[in-house]
């Protein structure tokens, strides 16, 4: 059931729905649930969202009404009951030591729980616009965005040039792909090596059964989102064609 | 359907009609790590092939309107792989499994299963001749009542398991296809599968789907499978087992109606992992209730 | 598809897109007396047949959950009452209006046809090879590339007004029977029509049809249409009529990018009286707001 | 627009909607609209109701919920906004005269509109109990009930015993098919050759175009209940066949 609901940003919500037993209080970050947005048939399958943060009888999740789907969810009131599944997936593998966390718009929308859980030292985030701008609470935050709306005008490449990788014995990684490749592409190799990127896919399922929701694997053949990931070692996944996918 | 209701199918008895369909649950194991085999009366893989399949190319999954298109491109690891590590595993099923098998061409229908008889696992295959026959330009081998009959012959001769053979309601005759696996002395047929659909944006003239067309799945189909269940079973004395359109107890009930021996669930499941118990509750529930 | 929105079809130059069904707009009289026939390119009328045709025993119309089954058999008052009384009145229609030709033989096609020459109304035909050919035991004349030519052939001998071939997608492969309708010298090809449906009643048994089965349309199967008319398109070097699924001015404007020329609308006009207007006018909306 | 809306009996409704021109109030009685129950493509037709009384301003239906679409217009309140096609078909021959009424359950829906407009002497309604029977205001009225809640306890034949065909000059009959028929086979066959009934059946379109909604007609071939109907002079049907369709 919906409990709470906001919109954060113009067109960009945060749910917390209640949820019944505890166990998603133990879903590491990087996790996702799959709801299911109307009690028709239609739209057939459900959506898949990070979870975003978790107390003992609730989930959160931070969304950006794109479509169908999510226009549904726009729509809910608190109050309204909607069948979830999960924690499913896999998270960030959480090693210790100094975390770099960087978000491309709504790819921060994992952010919070990872921030909370991880000694988190920086938080790059850019957006088109301060307007597309998640802010994840104590945590020192550098921002960019496209229009100058908030911090510097420019894209989050630019805020890479004065990044002291060797700081960081992790990076996390999530936003569009051409931005995560970006990200990768500039990145020094050790660092590409520490990195996790949260991976998004069309999904079927959710909980691996229908090779529905492919990410072209490095060295050939496919990974699955739902099940190997949705978070992956940046070297494990073949950027380039990915990037051919959208 | 006597209390308690019971179903036969291959000599076995059920306590529900309910199969999961090829390629909407894997082997089973994700379900039933989950507890959700519960009202399933069997799982049906998905597709085995003889070498392994990467699949086709991303989107896999695209929604339309009313229903679900999709690109799989029966990725699998091979029968290799699927004798190594998967058949062990599903060893634990609480259910019985059946190997859903395809090929490129004929031979590699009694080529896999001619490996899957190695294993002691399977309680029966779905042979799927909805997929394109290399040989043949790609047109299915379903379309051909003649090479329907011979790949139930070539399956019948090396196996004594029983088999269904899984037909396409997109070319040929699904009636005359559905004799023709009798003659050949297949153990059930499969009607149907996906039907051939396709999404275009028509701002940008683009498919969604890098292959254009794929199999279109929705609640909306019922009547079709309906109509070809009960075709098929009017023109054959074998088991039909119906496909396409599942996702309420009411249209099990139909289906069963219409001439099915039993009823498969495919897209639903993805949306309902628990699907078989929920369907199964409700069912249940409407026997019970009607006068 | 510049401004100020034209297609071209058989010659001629329409501000719409839009086909009125055959058997969902009679001869286009009754909507002609609304006013409903602005926005519609050409009236295709309900099938004519050789005999006057009483149709299937009642009910022809059932609903299913997502959906319309119909068998109205064909009802028609024969070729010579339409030429007596109903081509005269539509001699007035603010469109052209295409005679859709059924017949239980392959002579009847041209037998028809030859008599509606007589009259100076129909701007074209268009052949319905989706009914049972008799002679074939019922199955389709559509299912055979090679009858198809035949008709084909046949009608072009006998006309010289252009005519258009209603395909089925329910047996043979409407690609081949697309080529086939070309090759024998057709000048469109309609993709396609009602798919085959059924509904039981679970707790009777019964079907709502006396027939058992009848043809199913329903939106959601729009996919399926957009998949035949890309791929017979691709095909084919003349124009596809793009015929099932239609309810929104986004499905015209998708099947047009699927490779359609023209484009039917059947089932909705049962609702929508007024639809050729109203779905015209979303189309314009969209195709301005469009970048 | 419904304007107002009233559970008349326990699952029978009375509906009024605002209708913009006045075209209506010419619609003679027994001709019916077609009503979009849903603004979703689903269910794909409309559904028929027979016209039951006019205004300048307002159209009234009075309608049974018995399955999908007349159980989504049970729920529907006064203020919605529905697509409302008519009058459609053509409506009772308005001969002078004296007229008798006869109606089974719902069947009588249509004639408040009737017995306002032609000399009604005598209206017979039959129903299986007082909880399906519709009162008509006016009207010297006889009812019926199988289960005698209201007047005699029997069927609607029971009453025509004594019934004096020869003081009317026209009657009008509608209910299920199997009542009219039973009351067609009593009647003397002058009271039959003025009796006109309303018919119903399964519509596609309701103007005549798809040929769905077929009645069997005396003598072979089918009426078309739309556009031919739905009042029908009671010899035009074949009733053995009609009867056989349900
Ligand atoms: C593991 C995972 C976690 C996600 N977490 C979040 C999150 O925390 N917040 C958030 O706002 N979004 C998240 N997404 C994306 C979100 O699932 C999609 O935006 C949503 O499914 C779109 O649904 P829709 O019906 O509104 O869009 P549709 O109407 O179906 O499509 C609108 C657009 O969204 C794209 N889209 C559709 N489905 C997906 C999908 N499954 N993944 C990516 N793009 C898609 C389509 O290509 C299309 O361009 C996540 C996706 C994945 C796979
Ligand atoms: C000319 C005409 C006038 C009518 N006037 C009235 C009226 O004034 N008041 C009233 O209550 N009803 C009237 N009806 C019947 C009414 O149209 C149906 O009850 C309604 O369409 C059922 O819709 P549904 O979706 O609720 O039923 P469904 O869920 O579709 O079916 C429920 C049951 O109703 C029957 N049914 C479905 N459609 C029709 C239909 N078109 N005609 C007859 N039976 C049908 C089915 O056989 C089924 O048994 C009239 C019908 C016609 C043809
Ligand atoms: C994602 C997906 C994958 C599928 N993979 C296979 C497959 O590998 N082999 C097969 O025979 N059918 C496959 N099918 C078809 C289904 O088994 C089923 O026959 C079809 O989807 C119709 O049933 P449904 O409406 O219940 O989904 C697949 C269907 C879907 C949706
Ligand atoms: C009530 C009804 C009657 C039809 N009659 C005919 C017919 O006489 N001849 C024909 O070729 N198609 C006939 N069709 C098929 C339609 O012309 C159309 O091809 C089909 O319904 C798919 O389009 P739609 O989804 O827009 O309805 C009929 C369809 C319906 C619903
Ligand atoms: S979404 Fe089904 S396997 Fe990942
Ligand atoms: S309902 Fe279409 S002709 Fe009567």
């Amino acid at each position: 059931m919906i409990i709470e609901k906001e919109e954060i940003l113009p067109g960009v919500y945060r749910i917390k729905f209640e949820v019944p037993a505890p166990y998603f209080i133990e879903a590491q970050p990087g996790r996702f649930i799959q709801l299911e947005v109307s009690h028709d048939p239609f739209p057939v399958t459900r959506r898949p969202f990070t979870i975003s943060s978790v107390s003992e009888s609730s989930v959160e999740i931070v969304f950006e009404a794109v479509g169908r789907g999510t226009g549904i969810l726009a729509e809910a009131d608190a109050g309204r009951s909607l069948r979830l599944l999960g924690p499913l997936g896999s998270g960030y593998r959480l090693d210790p030591g100094k975390w770099l966390l960087i978000g491309g718009g709504l790819g921060a929308a994992g952010f919070p729980g990872l921030a909370a859980t991880v000694e988190c030292d920086l938080l790059l985030l850019g957006a088109s616009s301060q307007d597309k701008l998640l802010t994840i609470r104590e945590t020192e935050t550098v921002t960019i965005t496209e229009d100058g709306s908030s911090g510097r005008k420019g894209l989050i490449t630019d805020l890479l040039e004065t990044v002291h990788w060797e700081a960081f014995s992790s990076i996390a990684l999530c936003g569009p792909i051409p931005m995560m490749k970006a990200v990768i592409d500039m990145m020094p190799v050790a660092a590409r090596a520490i990195t996790q990127v949260s991976a998004e896919a069309r999904m079927g399922c959710g909980w691996g059964a229908c090779e529905g929701c492919s990410v072209p694997k490095a060295g050939g053949g496919f990974l699955k989102c739902c099940s190997d990931g949705p978070v992956f070692p940046a070297d494990s996944i073949d950027w380039e064609r990915w990037e051919g996918i959208h | 359907m006597d209390k308690p209701y019971k179903w036969t199918f291959w000599k076995r008895e059920f306590t529900s009609p309910i199969l999961l369909a090829s390629g909407t649950a894997g082997f089973g194991l994700e379900l039933m790590e989950q507890g959700f085999l519960t009202g399933a009366a069997a799982v049906i893989s998905k597709a085995t092939t003889l070498a392994p399949r990467e699949g086709n190319p991303p989107p896999r999954i695209v929604e339309t309107r009313f229903g679900l298109l999709n690109s799989i491109g029966l990725a699998n690891p091979g029968v290799d792989e699927v004798l190594d590590t998967l058949l062990p595993q599903a060893a634990c099923l609480p259910c019985p499994l059946i190997i859903n098998v395809a090929g490129e061409t004929v031979e590699d229908f009694p080529a896999v299963i001619e490996r899957l008889e190695e294993s002691p696992v399977p309680f029966g295959y779905e042979v799927n001749v909805s997929c394109p026959n290399v040989a043949a330009g790609g047109i299915a081998f379903g379309a051909s009542p003649e090479i329907v009959e011979r790949i139930s012959t070539l399956v019948k001769s090396i196996s004594s398991r029983p088999f269904s053979v899984k037909l396409t309601p997109n070319e040929g005759s699904i009636v005359e296809s559905a004799k023709a696996a009798e003659e050949g002395g297949a153990d059930a047929v499969t009607v149907c599968n996906t039907f051939l659909g396709m999404k275009v944006d028509w701002r940008t003239g683009k498919a969604p789907l890098k292959r254009n067309v794929g199999g279109y799945s929705s609640p909306a189909l019922l009547p079709l499978t309906v109509a070809r269940v009960f075709k098929t079973s009017e023109a054959t004395s074998i088991p039909v087992l119906a496909s396409g359109g599942v996702n309420r107890a009411e249209d099990i009930l139909e289906l069963l109606a219409a001439g099915a021996a039993m009823v498969q669930v495919g897209t639903w499941l993805l949306r309902r992992p628990d699907a078989a118990r929920e369907l199964r509750e409700s069912m249940i529930s409407l026997l019970e209730g009607s006068p």
